[in-house]
């Protein structure tokens, strides 16, 4: 996505959508939209460029909500984005912790590592009751969002703070995996042992990647407890959640950027199309239960279209139209056959 | 730059261009054939009685040889003589049972491969192993890896330091690309390129690492006479321009035979040669070992009869 | 002393179940190298068919005969759409291909037969029986005599008969195995199907002790580490390790959980699968397929 | 020669694997029945491809016939795959032998005859039959392929295929990795197949001394191509195949030495400019270069 492209779409994000969506937009459709973004970027860092498969990325978000919480609730005076930070670095040593069986096991069996994380983390914050502050029911509303003094606690408050961390973090994850660091990833991924040859330290890259992907996922976790459902519970943050965001990358498009946001938007606008279409169409004569079954199908099945038909998934379909607009433009201002020809 | 590129190949009817190094004026001194140009006296790398096996199977016995610094030495030998086996044992990608490597000053029982690329050893593999998710250009820049001085966080809010790293690198790497023409492909994914081009992209990318010592293990397969030829002079260029002592393993014995300085011979896992290439080519051991003896010849007669 | 025996007869009966499932995995896993993330769900369908059916007042007897109709051919349906398209995909691939399907499958079973939990009745006793003052459930030596039969089967299956030893080549040297004119895509879905049958049978035992319900599916967790500790390409070892982890994991929930705050069943047995792998990672008689680093 | 009079005809067979590697560049020739065809040639030239290109096995390592046309007893191969060629009588041994290492002797054997689904007795008597000719197999029958010796597992592989009962039987490298006299024994038993049977085979051998003892006809393949064929006499008989071998027929010969001797001297008498490869800090002169890939192959 050239450059100009994500400037327009930042201007309009900041300049226009704050004060023209409505509320039901803000915590329904785009906060939920960024954060899974988010999360999707950080399991693309880790599988789709670095090609380690992680079924834990709920268990990252989770950490990094959990100890966002903690930081905030037991470092008095601390800044808001500070308890942010603080929350993904926490998410990402346990990232690193898990990672280290990637150096014994490759690639696809590192499933078992990850999946160990996300039975362990969520296992722990709902047993020992210090993380959420002994409180009796477990959930814990999340903290005033107010920085500078600026209240952002409103839902267009919430957007913002949500668009603003995102972008920020995207635009540093897309300066690392465009540089030395993002083709050693890919180097590990695609043949380990040309990349050794080469001189890059696998095992290093490894956790790296585990180290930079679990962070994305913490702070991810961080704005879904804070910014979209406003309490820090690990009940939202299961082992489905992690196959959603495997699923956002699959759909969205492996080691992409761009893939993570087509991904993520997908996932969390589809639900809502079926539930209109449901309405419309059977006129709610189909009960909730079958309609959620329904999407279930629905992915499924979309899953095994992406990695059949295009495996480079939305990332692929969008850029091709993309350029078939170009090239039509192009040749509707000069239509000489020579160069149609060319 | 003023003067147009020197083409170092003409396209249509192979004409022998000038090599760049020829270009250059100066005096010719005349040379008796033969005679040998002094090669650096401390060999660059030296195996000692190399032993490998795998689940049993025997696959090197007892190897020892030693590369001069400055030579190409060229390592041939029939279908499962155990040249790539020889070949990941110098690079550190298979741990000999016996023996030793010497290499960087050291003597290793297993060369670390990362260990040895950082003292000047790059290689391309024989069934082409690039990066395939990447572009030509990556795939060449990954090959600089280790001149990369910038950290992971400089990248990410590409401070100065980072910067200066992809310039220089960029550079480094645009001009591996125009000496391997692969120029204009730079940004097409690897995996999608022919043949030929792909064994260039690995030998762009071993280059870009300004290695010491570069081990091609069949850089001429699946190639065009006409490509062969390119690739021989590319070969011999990075060999007389930069004094890059290489290892080539090769089937086309007629090129290596050529290119090579020195000749080591394996069959069935056995050095059976190791001498000049005009006297590797008269050697009986040698051209039974690629010939085949037949035991069962009784007189002259041919064919089922 | 009596009631650690008792957890861990417990423990092993469990891990009975877990085993059944597992072998599902390995035989398709031995045949195509596809690791099927969606066995769970296959165990699933199959228990919410038969016990659907027996609820429509379908005799016992016709009820499994279509269930296992309908496993078979959704074992060659399930070759045919998502296997033949993907062949030699990276394993990766394929793997995300079977979560897909265990999404289609949950979701078509549910919407088929409903969400309810359902009982499922075989007609089976169940009454503690008393060995030296240690008390089994009859039932639960029932399903232990039915897993050690099933066994049997697949063991005679595969060394007795020509199609075992059909499984066996393609397992061993695909491409030598087509050079002799052997159909892969035919040995392929022969191997879904059967372990079709495989699920049939983890599900209705399983679904009589637990109760037919969404979660059967989630037993495909249980059986990941299950894998990791017997080898992914030996029968015998998936066996032993199911009942490993099943004892060690009823046991450790016994006597380390109140130390933890209880719970610990949902993680231990992973990390006791990264212990393996950690230390062995080819499993206890697997040979070396779990890619070192 | 008639496509229906030969066995086995390939005429101007182009393949190419996984759409870039070109590894046949149009190869002709044919099998008659009866005859023991040899193709020679050093390693990487298209022998193994032209094999699997006859026994339908290149689908199976992404190879893909682009042109020309193979036909098997005057069957046209577009219908045709390695299931119907094997089942058809067209068997392949490949290289290296792949036996079915966890399975045991017998089993193998029982493997070659599935695709027929022939009845129990006829396996029994096919069985009996090799284990006549291959009297060690008999002894191993009960063991697993993976312990037998190579020159075992070489007739097992031999003797699995032709519990097909196949008319044609293409060996790729039989002699590879066998000791000589373990080689001898081996086209021994080709050569009786072939006698008693009427066998036709079709084997590539790098072993060219061994293979023209016993073949009638043999082409030699060089790069994808057929540089040289005739009858095995007329072939043994020239002692220049032994450049095929090694490789004196490579055009610029010689041009390559001549040249690194010069630029050698160049260098040592430190004339030589600094080249492109030595990142030059100025504006260094633009680096050689090699042609694009359409300008090196001119055609």
């Amino acid at each position: 996505m050239s450059r100009w492209v994500v400037l327009v779409l930042l201007a309009f994000g900041f300049g226009v959508v704050p004060f023209v969506a409505d509320d039901y937009l803000f915590s329904a459709i785009l906060i939920p939209f960024l954060t899974l973004s988010l999360a999707g970027l950080g399991l693309n860092i880790l599988t789709g460029y670095a090609g380690q498969l992680s079924l834990g990325s709920a268990a990252f978000m989770a950490a990094g909500a959990f100890a966002a919480y903690n930081f905030q609730l037991r470092v008095p005076g601390l800044p808001l984005l500070a308890s942010f930070i603080l929350g993904g670095l926490t998410a990402s040593l346990i990232g690193v912790v898990f990672g280290l069986p990637s150096l014994r096991i490759k690639g696809f069996y590192l499933i078992v590592s990850t999946l160990a994380a996300q039975f362990f983390v969520g296992w722990a914050l709902t047993k020992f009751s210090w993380f959420s502050n002994d409180n009796p029911s477990g959930v814990i509303s999340a903290p005033p969002l107010t920085i500078l003094g600026q209240d952002l606690s409103a839902p267009s408050g919430r957007y913002v703070l949500t668009l603003g961390v995102v972008a920020v973090l995207t635009l540093l994850a897309s300066n690392l995996l465009s540089s030395q660091t993002g083709r050693q990833f890919m180097a590990v991924r695609d043949m380990d042992t040309a990349a050794r040859v080469t001189g890059i330290p696998i095992l290093r890259t490894k956790l790296l990647a585990f180290a930079i992907s679990s962070f994305y996922c913490g702070v991810a976790g961080v704005l879904w407890a804070f910014c979209y459902l406003g309490t820090v519970e690990p009940h939202g943050l299961d082992l489905a959640r992690s196959f959603q965001v495997l699923f956002i990358i699959i759909i969205g498009g492996l080691s992409s950027v761009v893939g993570s946001f087509l991904g993520a938007a997908f996932i969390v606008l589809l639900p809502v199309l079926l539930d209109h279409a449901a309405q419309g169409l059977f006129s709610g004569s189909l009960d909730p239960g079958n309609l959620e079954n329904a999407q279930k199908v629905l992915f499924g099945s979309l899953i095994l279209f992406f990695l059949i038909k295009e495996p480079e998934g939305l990332a692929r379909l969008a850029s091709v139209v993309g350029q078939r607009l170009v090239s039509l433009r192009s040749l509707r201002r000069r239509p000489s056959p020579r160069e149609s020809a060319a | 730059m003023s003067s147009p590129a020197p083409q170092l190949f003409e396209a249509e009817a192979y004409v022998r261009s000038p090599a760049l190094s020829e270009v250059v004026p100066g005096p010719v001194a005349s040379r008796a054939p033969g005679q040998e140009p002094a090669f650096g006296a401390e060999p660059i790398l030296e195996l000692l009685h190399i032993s490998l096996s795998f689940k049993g199977v025997r696959a090197l016995s007892d190897v020892g040889f030693a590369v001069r610094a400055g030579e190409i030495c060229g390592l041939i030998g029939p279908n499962g003589a155990g040249k790539s086996s020889l070949l990941n044992v110098m690079s550190g990608v298979y741990r000999p049972q016996q023996g030793s490597i010497h290499f960087g000053g050291r003597a290793h029982a297993r060369v670390d491969a990362a260990w040895a690329a950082r003292h000047g050893m790059a290689r391309t593999f024989q069934n082409i192993a690039l990066f395939r998710g990447m572009t030509v250009l990556d795939n060449v820049l990954t090959g600089k890896t280790l001149s990369t001085r910038a950290t992971f966080l400089e990248q990410a809010l590409t401070l100065p330091r980072a910067r200066r790293d992809a310039v220089r690198q960029r550079e480094e790497a645009e001009q591996v690309l125009g000496l391997l023409g692969i120029a204009q492909h730079r940004d097409s994914v690897v995996g999608k390129l022919p043949y030929g081009l792909q064994k260039r992209v690995e030998l762009g990318r071993a280059l870009a690492a300004r290695p010491t010592l570069l081990l091609l293990d069949e850089p001429f397969a699946g190639m065009s006479a006409q490509e062969k030829q390119a690739m021989a002079e590319l070969v011999l260029e990075v060999n007389t321009s930069l004094g890059t002592s290489v290892v080539l393993i090769e089937h086309d014995i007629g090129i290596v035979l050529d290119l090579a300085d020195h000749v080591v011979v394996l069959d069935y896992g056995r050095k059976i040669a190791d001498d000049t290439p005009e006297r590797v080519r008269q050697d009986p051991a040698v051209i039974d070992a690629y010939l085949g003896v037949d035991h069962g010849a009784t007189g002259a007669s041919a064919g089922a009869s | 002393m009596q009631f650690f025996l008792e957890v861990l007869i417990g423990g092993l009966l469990a891990g009975i179940m877990y085993s059944m499932v597992a072998i599902g995995f390995v035989l398709i896993f031995k045949a195509s190298g596809v690791f099927n993330f969606a066995q769970g769900s296959l165990v699933l369908f199959a228990a919410l068919t038969y016990v659907s059916l027996v609820e429509r007042e379908v005799p016992a007897w016709l009820a499994l005969l279509v269930t296992l109709l309908a496993m078979l051919a959704l074992g060659v349906l399930i070759e045919r759409v998502v296997l033949r398209p993907l062949v030699n995909r990276p394993p990766m691939t394929l793997f995300m291909a079977t979560l897909g399907l265990s999404f289609i499958v949950e979701g078509v079973s549910q919407i088929l037969w409903g969400a309810q939990v359902h009982g499922l009745e075989l007609g089976i006793s169940d009454q503690p029986l008393e060995f030296a003052q240690v008390f089994v459930s009859s039932f639960d030596l029932f399903a232990a005599a039915t897993a050690a039969a099933l066994v049997a089967g697949l063991s005679v299956l595969v060394t007795r008969t020509r199609l075992g030893i059909a499984l066996r080549a393609v397992a061993d040297d695909p491409v030598a195995a087509m050079s002799l004119g052997i159909s892969l895509p035919r040995v392929w879905s022969i191997v879904w199907a059967i372990s079709g049958v495989v699920a049939l049978v983890a599900g209705l035992l399983w679904g009589a002790r637990v109760g037919v319900q969404f979660s059967l599916s989630l037993v495909v967790l249980k059986a990941l580490p299950v894998l990791i500790i017997g080898g992914f390409t030996s029968v015998a070892g998936t066996i032993v390790a199911g009942l490993l982890v099943g004892a060690s994991e009823k046991l450790a929930e016994v006597y380390l959980g109140p130390v933890l705050q209880g719970g610990i069943e949902g993680w231990f047995p992973y990390v006791l699968a990264l212990a393996f792998l950690l230390v062995r990672p080819t499993g206890l008689f697997g040979d070396a397929v779990v890619e070192r680093a | 020669m008639t496509a229906d009079l030969s066995m086995l005809t390939l005429e101007n067979a182009h393949v190419v694997y996984s759409g870039i590697i070109s590894a046949l560049r149009g190869v002709s020739l044919s099998v008659l029945p009866g005859q023991v065809v040899a193709l020679l040639g050093s390693n990487g030239a298209g022998k193994s491809t032209t094999l699997k290109a006859a026994s339908g096995l290149l689908a199976a390592e992404r190879g893909a016939l682009v042109e020309g046309r193979i036909s098997f007893r005057g069957q046209d191969y577009a219908a045709l795959d390695a299931r119907r060629l094997a089942q058809g009588g067209l068997v392949q041994v490949l290289e290296g032998r792949r036996c079915f290492p966890h399975l045991t002797v017998e089993e193998n054997l029982i493997s070659g005859s599935l695709a027929r689904r022939a009845p129990k007795a006829t396996v029994r008597a096919d069985l009996e039959r090799i284990y006549v000719r291959f009297a060690r197999l008999r002894e191993r029958r009960g063991s697993q392929a993976g312990y037998l010796s190579g020159g075992e597992q070489q007739m097992l592989a031999i003797g699995r295929a032709l519990m097909l009962r196949p008319t044609l039987l293409l060996l790729d490298e039989p002699s590879i990795g066998l000791a000589p006299q373990v080689v001898q024994e081996i086209f021994e038993i080709v050569a009786q197949l072939n006698r008693d049977e009427g066998l036709s085979i079709l084997l590539a051998e790098q072993n060219a001394r061994v293979a023209l003892r016993y073949a009638h006809h043999a082409y030699v393949l060089e790069n994808g191509r057929v540089a040289a064929s005739g009858s095995a006499v007329e072939l043994a008989a020239r002692e220049d195949v032994q450049n095929f071998y090694l490789g004196q027929t490579a055009a610029a010969q010689g041009q390559l030495r001549a040249r690194k001797e010069r630029a050698r001297r160049l260098r040592a008498h430190g004339t030589a400019a600094p080249s492109s490869l030595s990142v030059s800090d100025a504006h260094g002169r633009a680096p050689a270069r090699l042609p694009e890939p359409g300008e090196a192959r001119g055609h």
